[in-house]
This record gives C-alpha cells, sequence and structure tokens, in this order.
C-alpha cells in the first residue's frame, strides 16, 4: 500500500498540529500485516509503508549454511515498516488495539516520536 | 466440496505410505526381526536398527498429516475434532489397516510423555485461584460424591460383567473381588484432554467449561492417590505378593504427592523466570520443558500430571501477564501434540480384542454413564448451586483418554504374572476406547446446550 | 470508529424466507429508504444491484457488504442483517451468504466509507465472533450481540 | 534420560549460537569461520558422544534417529525450496559453467584418490558394488564450497554484491548436485549391495527411484492442499510443516536412499508449484536455518568415528591436499574464462575461501550413517568432519600467507 496521496485526518486549524505524533511500526511477521492495516483504516490512520530487511536476515542471507540461493532472488523478506503522522488519541487506539488483541509472537515493534515542526501534511 | 479434497488427501498420503512399506519392505536396512547383524567393509559387525524404529519418522509424519484432515472432517461434521484423531489412529493401526506397524508402537509412545505433560500444564493455566476460591465448595462436592459413587456403583456391577464376559470364573472370591475394585477405580478416571481440547476447539471458554475442568482435575489428583492405594492392595490379593506393608503404601502416597507439588513450584518458578528473563524461543522451550518434567518425574518417581498442573497454576496465576506469552506458545504447539497423542491412542486400541467383549464393555460403558449422570445431578444439587450450567456437567465427566489409558497399562504390568492381566487389559481398553470415541461429541454437545441455556438466562434478565 | 452509534434497532433485521440475493437486498433497501430522504426503495435497490454487477461484495466466510454511495446524503446509514436461509449470492461465489451489513454512504466522503467497512471487518474476522451473530435469536438479540461484539474491540 | 540430557544440551547450544550476541562475534574473521562451519557444535557433540564423555550411549543415538529424520528433511526440504525455476532462469551463465567445471574437477581428483584410498582401506577384498556409495559420499562431500562470505570482506577485496554472488551461489547450486548425485549412487550402491553382486542391480535402483519420485510429487501436490488448509492459524501451520518434514525424510530412509534427497526433490516440487501459503512455509523453514544447522552438527559429532587406522588418516590427508590444489586451479580456471567481466572479480577468484568444505558435506556423512549405522559409515563422517577442519584452516593459512605477500592490502576485518 504505497503512499496514498498525503495523509488526510479530520483537524480543524494549526493549533492542532502540537496534538500529532509519528508513529512507527516494525512489523516482522507478514500474517499480522492484514490485522494492523485493517485496524488503522478502522482509526482513520493513514501511513507510508516500506519494505525492510532485519539483522538476522541480512545476516542469514550473509552467512547460508545449506540455502545459499534464497539470496540471490531478494524477494521481500516479509518485515515492513509503517511510518504515519497521525493525532495522538488515534496513536492509542493503535498501540491499544497492538496490545489488547494481537498474539505475542505476530505483535509488531511500535514507538510513537513527538514532533516539531510538520510541512506539507494534507490536513 | 471442500471435504472431497481432504478425504483425497488423506486416502492419497496413506495408501502411498502403505505401497512403500508393502513394496519396498524387503530392502536390506528394514528388516522383520528386532535388530540383525550385519557386516560392514571393514569386516566389524553393527547392528541394524530395528524396522518399528526406522518407520517411526514416516508414521509420525503421516499420523500428524492425516489426523490433522481427519480433525478438520470430524469439524465439518459437527463432531469433535479429538474424534477425528482418534478415529484415524484406529483406522491405521495394527489391528486394521496395518499402515503403522505394532512394532513402531514403543517409539511412538514417547509423545505420551511429551502431551501428558503439555495438557496438564493448560489445565492447571486454565484454572483461575479466584474461580477456585469462589466455587471450590462446589467442585469438591461434585468431585467426591462422582468419584465415590462411580467407584463403589462400577465395583458393585463389574464382577457380574467380568464374570458374564469370562474374564473370571467365579463370582464372590477374592480374586473377581480385587480385579473389579481396580478396575472400578480407571472407571471414575476422567480425562482434562479432552475438556481443554474442546473447549479451545470451540472456543467456548464459557463457566460450565471452567467448572468442567475444574471438577476433572480435582478428580484426578484424587484419583491418582487412590489408585496407588488400590492397585497395592489389589495387586496383593491377586498376585499374593506380601512386598509392600499397608503403612509403607500410605508413606510411599504422601511423598509422591507432596513431591510432585513441591516439585511443580519449583518448575513454574523455573519456568516463568526464562519466560520473564529470556524470552526468546518460546517454542522450543515449551517442548523441552514438558519433555523435562516427563522424564524427570519418572526419575524421580513423581507423578508428572500433578507436577505440570502445580507449575501451569502457578504461573498464571502469580504472574499471568508475562506468561500470556508462554500460553499463546503452548496453545499454537498443543495442536500438533494433540494429534499425535490421540491419534496414537488410537493405534493402542486392538480391535480384535475388541471384538469379543464389545458387548460387555458397552454395556458397562452405558452403566457408567448413568452412574456419572446421576452421581453429577445429585452433587450439583447437593453443591445448592445457582445457575442452570450443572444439568449437563456431566457430560464433560464421561470421556476418558490418556491418563485412563496410562493407568491401564500400569494395571497390565503390575499383574502381569497372572493369567487374568491380558483379558483385563483388553476389557478395561475397550470400555475406554468407547468412552474416547462417545465422550468428545457428548461434551461438545453438553458446552453448546449449557452456554444456551446461560445466554437464554441473561436475556431473559 | 465506533460501529454502534450508527446501529439504530430499527435497522438491525432478521430476513427470514428470502430464497435469493435480490429477494434480501429488497427487503433490506425498503427498510433503509424509509430512513433517507431523498431516494426511493426501488432507486436505492438499482443503485446497489449496479455496484453488485461490478463485483459481487460477498466473502468466503459468508459476510456480505453491499454498498451505495448516494449524493447529498448527510450521514453514513447502516442496515444489518441476518438472512435465514442463507442465499447464493452470485455466478462462483465462494460461500452461501447469511451476514449481510448494507452500507449507504455520502459520495463526498469516501474515506469515512473506508473506515466504516474496516470496522466491520475487524467485528466479523474471527469465527466465533460470526457463530455468536449467527446464533441470534431475533432482530432485538442480533443487535445486543452487534454491540457486545463492537465494544469487544478497541 | 540420557537422550534429554544430549537432546537439552544440543538445544541450548543451538539458543546459543543463534543468539544476537554470537552474531557480532562473527564479524572477526576467524569466530565467523569457526561458527559458520558448524565446528563448535562438532566438538560439543564428540564430547558427549559414546566416544567422547559417553553421556550419550551408542544405543540411545539409534533411539534418536527420528529425530535425526527430521533433521535431515528439514535441510533437504529448505535446499530444494530455494531451487525454483524462476530462481534458476535468473543466475547467469558463468555461474552455471564454474559449477559444472567443478563437478568435473572434484569427480576426476577426488574420485580417483577415493577409489584408491577405499579399496587400500577394505583391504581389496570386498566387492566393488559395495563400496559405490561411499565413494559417492566422499566425491559428493568434496562439491563445492562453504557459502559464507561474511569473512571475506577487509579493505583488501572490493566488497560488491556480485562478487559474493558470485561465490555463493556456485556452490549452492554444487550442494543440490552433490545431493542429487549422493542421492542416485546411493539407490544403486544400496540395491547392488542387497543382491551382493559384482553386476550393478540397476533394475531394483531403478525402481526405488521411481518410488522417491513419485514420492516428491504426491507431498508437493498434497503439500500444497494442506499448506492452503492450514491458512494462517499458526497451530494448523505447525502441525502440517512438521507433518510434511517427518513424512517425506521418513518415506525417503525407508526408501534406502538418504532422507535429504528424497526431501530436496519434493522441496524442488513444492517451491515450482509456489502459492503464497508455500511461501510461508518456506519463510518458517528458512529462518530456523541455524538453529537446525548446528542440530546437524552436533549430532554429527555424536555420531563420527574418529578411530581411523593409518589408512585412513592417510586417505583424509590426500583428500584435503588434493581438495586444495583442485579448487585453486578450478578458481584459476574460471578466472581465465571469465577474463572478460569485471576486472574486480580476479582478486576474489584467488581468495582461499573456495577451499572451505561445504556444510553438506557433514549433512549428506550423516545420512549414510543414519541409512546405516555401521562403523565404517561413521569413520566415514570422521573423515569428512577431518577434512572440513583442515580444509577451514587451510583457507585461513593461505590467506595469511597471501595477505603476507601482498601486505599493503591491510589486515584483518574490524
Amino acid at each position: 500500500m504505497s503512499e496514498s496521496g498525503g495523509q488526510k485526518h479530520e483537524q480543524d486549524g494549526s493549533t492542532a498540529q502540537r496534538d500529532l505524533v509519528m508513529l512507527v511500526l516494525v512489523v516482522a511477521t507478514p500474517d499480522s500485516l492484514d490485522d494492523l492495516v485493517t485496524a488503522m483504516l478502522d482509526f482513520g490512520i493513514g501511513g507510508t509503508m516500506v519494505e525492510s530487511k532485519g539483522l538476522a536476515a541480512h545476516l542469514r542471507e550473509e552467512m547460508p549454511i545449506f540455502s545459499g540461493l534464497a539470496s540471490l532472488l531478494p524477494r521481500a523478506t516479509g518485515s515492513r515498516m509503517v511510518f504515519s503522522v497521525a493525532p495522538r488519541e488515534q496513536v492509542d487506539q493503535m498501540l491499544d488495539f497492538i496490545e489488547g488483541e494481537m498474539d505475542h509472537a505476530r505483535r509488531p515493534i511500535g514507538v510513537t516520536l513527538s514532533l516539531e515542526k510538520i510541512v506539507g501534511l494534507q490536513t | 466440496m471442500r471435504s472431497i479434497w481432504t478425504i483425497a488427501t488423506m486416502i492419497l498420503l496413506t495408501v502411498f505410505a502403505m505401497l512403500v512399506r508393502v513394496g519396498f519392505g524387503d530392502t536390506v536396512f528394514t528388516n522383520e526381526v528386532q535388530s540383525t547383524l550385519g557386516v560392514d567393509p571393514l569386516g566389524i559387525p553393527f547392528t541394524l536398527p530395528a524396522t518399528g524404529l526406522v518407520r517411526t519418522g514416516a508414521s509420525v509424519g503421516l499420523l500428524l498429516l492425516v489426523a490433522y484432515l481427519a480433525g478438520q472432517l470430524a469439524q465439518q461434521f459437527r463432531l469433535a475434532a479429538v474424534t477425528g484423531y482418534l478415529g484415524i489412529g484406529i483406522l491405521l493401526g495394527p489391528t486394521a489397516l496395518q499402515v503403522v506397524g505394532a512394532d513402531e508402537l514403543p517409539y511412538l509412545s514417547l509423545v505420551n510423555d511429551l502431551a501428558i505433560a503439555l495438557i496438564a500444564l493448560i489445565a492447571g493455566g486454565e484454572i483461575r485461584l479466584s474461580f477456585i476460591q469462589s466455587r471450590w465448595r462446589t467442585v469438591f462436592t461434585i468431585a467426591s460424591i462422582e468419584v465415590f459413587s462411580v467407584l463403589i456403583g462400577s465395583a458393585l456391577l463389574l464382577p457380574f460383567v467380568l464374570n458374564w464376559s469370562g474374564i473370571t470364573g467365579e463370582l464372590w472370591t477374592p480374586l473377581p473381588i480385587a480385579v473389579a475394585t481396580i478396575c472400578a477405580t480407571i472407571a471414575v478416571a476422567n480425562s482434562p484432554a479432552v475438556v481443554i481440547a474442546v473447549i479451545a476447539e470451540t472456543h467456548r471458554h464459557s463457566s460450565m467449561g471452567r467448572l468442567a475442568l475444574a471438577v476433572t482435575i480435582c478428580k484426578d489428583l484424587v484419583l491418582v492417590a487412590l489408585f496407588t492405594v488400590v492397585l497395592a492392595v489389589a495387586s496383593s490379593v491377586i498376585i499374593d505378593s506380601e512386598d509392600q506393608h499397608s503403612r509403607s503404601v500410605a508413606l510411599t502416597i504422601f511423598l509422591h504427592l507432596g513431591g510432585s507439588i513441591a516439585a511443580g513450584v519449583v518448575v513454574g518458578i523455573a519456568m516463568a523466570w526464562y519466560t520473564h528473563v529470556i524470552k526468546r524461543h518460546l517454542g522450543f522451550f515449551v517442548v523441552f520443558a514438558c519433555f523435562g518434567i516427563a522424564l524427570a518425574s519418572e526419575a524421580l518417581h513423581l507423578e508428572a500430571l500433578i507436577v505440570a498442573v502445580v507449575a501451569g497454576l502457578l504461573m498464571q496465576n502469580i504472574w499471568p501477564d508475562e506468561m500470556e506469552a508462554f500460553f499463546e506458545e503452548l496453545e499454537q504447539i498443543s495442536m500438533p501434540v494433540y494429534c499425535l497423542f490421540f491419534a496414537v491412542a488410537g493405534l493402542r486400541i486392538d480391535l480384535l480384542a475388541l471384538s469379543s467383549i464389545w458387548h460387555w464393555a458397552l454395556l458397562f460403558v452405558a452403566a457408567r454413564g448413568l452412574l456419572v449422570w446421576a452421581s453429577t445431578w445429585a452433587g450439583w444439587k447437593l453443591a445448592r448451586a445457582a445457575s442452570g450450567e450443572g444439568r449437563w456437567l456431566w457430560s464433560a465427566l464421561v470421556p476418558q483418554a490418556g491418563i485412563a489409558l496410562a493407568l491401564a497399562s500400569i494395571v497390565s504390568q503390575t499383574l502381569a504374572p497372572s493369567p487374568v492381566a491380558e483379558p483385563v487389559f483388553g476389557f478395561l481398553v475397550a470400555v475406554i476406547a468407547f468412552n474416547q470415541l462417545i465422550g468428545p461429541v457428548l461434551f461438545k454437545v453438553g458446552l453448546a446446550r449449557s452456554e444456551s441455556i446461560s445466554q437464554a438466562k441473561d436475556s431473559l434478565a | 470508529m465506533r460501529l454502534e452509534p450508527l446501529l439504530t434497532p430499527d435497522l438491525t433485521l432478521v430476513i427470514e424466507g428470502c430464497s435469493t440475493r435480490d429477494a434480501a437486498l429488497q427487503a433490506a433497501a425498503a427498510r433503509a429508504a424509509g430512513h433517507l430522504t431523498n431516494i426511493t426503495p426501488e432507486q436505492l435497490f438499482q443503485q446497489l444491484l449496479e455496484r453488485e454487477a461490478q463485483y459481487p461484495t460477498a466473502t468466503p466466510e459468508g459476510v456480505a457488504f453491499p454498498h451505495a454511495l448516494i449524493p447529498g446524503l448527510d450521514h453514513t446509514t447502516v442496515v444489518a442483517c441476518l438472512l435465514r436461509p442463507a442465499v447464493e449470492w452470485a455466478e462462483g461465489a465462494p460461500a452461501p451468504q447469511d451476514l449481510m451489513f448494507m452500507m449507504i454512504g455520502k459520495d463526498d466522503h469516501p474515506w469515512e466509507h473506508v473506515r466504516l467497512l474496516a470496522r466491520l471487518a475487524r467485528i466479523v474476522k474471527s469465527p466465533d465472533a460470526r457463530r455468536q451473530l449467527r446464533e441470534s435469536a431475533d432482530a432485538a438479540d442480533f443487535h445486543a450481540r452487534l454491540v457486545r461484539e463492537d465494544r469487544a474491540h478497541v | 534420560m540420557d537422550l534429554f540430557l544430549s537432546i537439552t544440551v544440543l538445544v541450548a547450544l543451538a539458543l546459543i549460537a543463534t543468539s544476537r550476541r554470537l552474531y557480532t562475534a562473527r564479524r572477526s574473521r576467524f569466530a565467523s569461520l569457526l561458527i559458520s562451519g558448524g565446528w563448535p557444535a562438532v566438538l560439543v557433540g564428540v564430547a558427549l558422544g559414546p566416544h567422547g564423555g559417553v553421556v550419550v550411549t551408542e544405543e540411545t543415538l539409534t533411539f534418536a534417529s527420528p529425530l535425526v529424520v527430521l533433521v535431515l528433511g528439514w535441510v533437504g526440504i529448505m535446499v530444494g525450496l530455494q531451487a525454483r525455476l524462476e530462481i534458476l532462469r535468473r543466475i547467469p551463465r558463468p555461474h552455471f559453467t564454474l559449477v559444472v567445471g567443478d563437478i568435473i574437477f572434484t569427480i576426476i581428483g577426488i574420485g580417483s584418490i577415493a577409489a584408491i584410498g577405499l579399496a587400500w582401506w577394505t583391504s581389496g577384498e570386498v566387492n566393488a558394488a559395495i563400496l559405490i556409495t561411499p565413494w559417492a559420499l566422499l566425491v559428493a562431500s568434496a562439491l563445492g564450497w562453504s557459502m559464507e562470505t561474511r569473512s571475506l570482506r577487509d579493505e583488501s577485496t572490493p566488497h560488491d554484491q556480485s562478487t559474493e554472488l558470485f561465490l555463493r551461489v556456485p556452490s549452492a547450486l554444487a550442494s543440490i548436485a552433490a545431493i542429487v548425485l549422493f542421492g542416485l549412487l546411493e539407490l544403486i550402491g544400496t540395491s547392488s549391495n542387497s543382491t551382493g553382486v559384482q553386476t550393478l542391480a540397476l533394475h531394483s535402483s531403478a525402481l526405488h527411484l521411481g518410488a522417491i519420485v513419485a514420492l516428491a510429487v504426491v507431498l508437493g501436490v498434497t503439500g500444497r492442499f494442506l499448506l492452503t488448509r492450514a491458512g494462517r492459524s499458526r497451530a494448523n501451520q505447525l502441525t502440517v510443516f512438521l507433518g510434511l518434514v517427518t513424512f517425506v525424510g521418513g518415506l525417503s530412509t525407508e526408501l534406502s536412499s538418504s532422507p535429504l534427497f528424497g526431501a530436496t526433490l519434493a522441496g524442488f516440487v513444492l517451491g515450482n508449484i509456489a502459492t503464497n501459503d508455500v511461501l510461508r512455509f518456506e519463510r518458517f523453514v528458512v529462518e530456523a536455518e541455524h538453529m537446525i544447522g548446528v542440530i546437524v552438527f552436533l549430532l554429527a559429532g555424536l555420531t563420527a568415528d574418529f578411530h581411523l587406522t593409518l589408512i585412513g588418516m592417510t586417505l583424509a590427508a590426500a583428500l584435503v591436499f588434493v581438495r586444495i590444489g583442485l579448487k585453486l586451479t578450478l578458481m584459476r580456471w574460471a578466472a581465465v574464462r571469465q577474463r572478460r567481466m569485471a576486472h574486480s572479480l580476479t582478486p576474489v577468484l584467488s581468495h582461499p575461501t573456495v577451499i572451505r568444505q561445504s556444510p553438506i558435506a557433514v549433512a549428506l556423512a550423516l545420512s549414510l550413517a543414519l541409512v546405516e549405522p555401521s562403523v565404517f559409515h561413521r569413520r566415514l563422517l570422521g573423515i569428512v568432519l577431518i577434512v572440513g577442519v583442515a580444509a577451514d584452516l587451510a583457507s585461513l593459512l593461505l590467506w595469511r600467507l597471501s595477505r603476507r605477500v601482498a601486505p599493503g592490502s591491510g589486515g584483518e576485518a574490524t
């Protein structure tokens, strides 16, 4: 799901920009991607998704024992990162969803970052 | 439509395995005799692996795949998946299609140790102390009434059944009474495995399910102590071996139970520490913890069932949040273990032995079912519990599986010298087999009915 | 986004005896049009059929999401239906559908429509939830269970 | 009880080997050489085994053979799954020529040494048919080289993807060739062995081969259906994954072939009819690679018998020296042929890493010792392990020498 033409949110006036935070998710298991995307849509959070590779996957590619060909086809290692700027309240809803309704084994790593200045975000 | 593909895949896998084993059974590595000598090019003799051992690898794979499909098929016909696993085990067993040979059973039953420990861990994890505190009186009343009424009822009925089925000659002499008491004790046994498997499979974590589990586990703890006493006394009558004094029997039971509970606490703390501190590779850790409990308990003469239940209870009630990941992993791993455990239980059911005495066994199963229903209903009324879930609680106390089978095999080993051992084991296995097949379906219906009753009550309120 | 505010008991119904998809759509459209100002049941039914013609909104889990965007509406309307018996939805549809969530939304706010669809998907995702909804005794029970499932999610 | 003890040590070692801390330790050349070769696991295996501290007795080892079947079936399916036509089509031609060159060089060089050594070792009075399988093992384990390229990197060798792929991909192809070559020859060897006649029982081995190919096709087709039925539930996936791996490994062992051969064919079929569910299965299989690798090495250490007579040791030494000569000449031949390619390849091609033995050799030797656990086969496993250690050390030594010869190119990888 590539960049959806700017992230749209229910905002009113510039003062709201102060309660926007950045949500960063590292999704290691592809199976949990569907649930996360559905939840983000439900809470009205847009985002940008990039393919990523964990340290272990990188090292495994460099130090294969039996499966040397796997590194030839650099297909997605299956892990993805999601970057999203959204109101704190919706981001909190998202984190509650991850903690409350996702299995431990399939939970992504999620961090929120406070923001100083934002440009180009279509509200 | 999908079930046609499922059946086709099951047949394809089974037929292919049979063709390989029949067609290529005579190759140099696999041979019928236990393990013969071969000579290698250096002229040094070596023992070839026994056929049973070589075939265990493929049999485990076949059982996992085919039992999984059979479970899905059973669910499509509103049956419990456990019945599917058992059915396929019987079908592929040494007394039916003989895809899996009798010589593989000793190696396959290694999964029993893993399964009993895993099931007991899950059972321990399902019990909430808050639930026990609020309802221990109900649980204890029902369990004790049910245990003693089934025990005494069966002990009175069994001499006749054993006599009619020709297992014991005379009627009221010490031998048949001793045999009847042992069989009656095993008739009391239940199966936490079936209760948990059906609850997990139907996602119905209702209060009736939790009550059923608490009663089943409480009964099994009482049963273990009861069984040790009865077996000690009865075996001395049957084989006239006077090696055990009654005083030492009581002592061994106390050590046996006390030691198991203490070991359970230690194991629970160790597992909680690993899950809390290391957190990684939980899958491998769970498998090894279960193997560890099973084999350590065997070595230290403890009861693996009690050790694991106490450990599970401890972890779930003292560190509920941290242990969530552990119990999630346990649930993932329980599926392949259930498939294998119940399939192997099915393999061990001897259809030939069943064919000669099935009608007597069925008679006793019906009588036992009646006893269980009556005693549970009485216990329920006595405990004066309010809500209506009690009406179907008895359906959880009918199924029998691993623990009953384990006790039956202990009986056949202990009574081995006397001629009555084999037919008694056959009779016990027949009774357990019927309970294994009927039980899960009955409990699935009971669970659904009790839930609809409690919901009807909610909507009225 | 909560489903509860959009779930009115009047628009939560158990449709019995409809053997085809169109009959079910017609019954639901008739009930929905009663709550909409500027559209007749027949027009709404036609719009729904046009949408289904593009690509059937049935799912392998037996839950259908027919929807229509109507210009000039000021709010989104949801009609939750339990179909008894289940109906064959379309040629080659993966399975008969017995749960139907009809969504009639504002055409100038498609983003809100997507959010509602995501919410419904989350609610009916687990087989346990679907079984609970399918075992509803009547429309009131169906509404109570839908509210309970909605509250079970963040 | 001791079986459980050894498995626990085995898994504890596997857990440590795949922990983060150890990955960082691999950055230094010697550490990554040591660890990726799996030698720590082999040492622990030997220490615990019947010849070391006797924690694991002979009888327990045979009792653990279903575990060996599972692990080798896992490796076979892992190797087979990546031999997908879409991957093979993307491999440039020079890589294939390098592999064909390696096969020819090895059959001639190592093959002759192995034939002479084996005949001498068995003092000539056994019929030739029995020595086909051991010969095939020594040749197959000499194919290819270690695919680990992490220890390659330092300032002197320019680091870019194509150079490392030029070393890693041919070795991966060589390990597939090794499994197929050994699988086929083992079938012929075993069938002739049972009939005990000079003439090769080609008919019976063709029958066995047909059965193994049928197994691969049956498993590929049913595997795909099972994987889609398992869907996204992790419990179902685990049941189907373990079922597939043990079923194919077990049945190919019963067809008197190594579990690796049957599992690789099954992985190949499954990989080429791939759906999303099969890709999820592949991820499950490949992610456990390092854990399974450590278990394979540990089981090899437990099973190997190092009581080699003088002849055995001479055979091992000869194999090492011939391997060094062969691999360096192969690389020089490849460098001459590839003059058209970017000059950046030439320093890498002369790099002694190609001397290191491919880990598939240990898996092949372990599978032979599993199918027929004779003392001879356990000593062959011992030889393969010795050749592996010696080749690793020789590669490190030669790399140090080449550094001293061209000092300007910097020292140890940081």
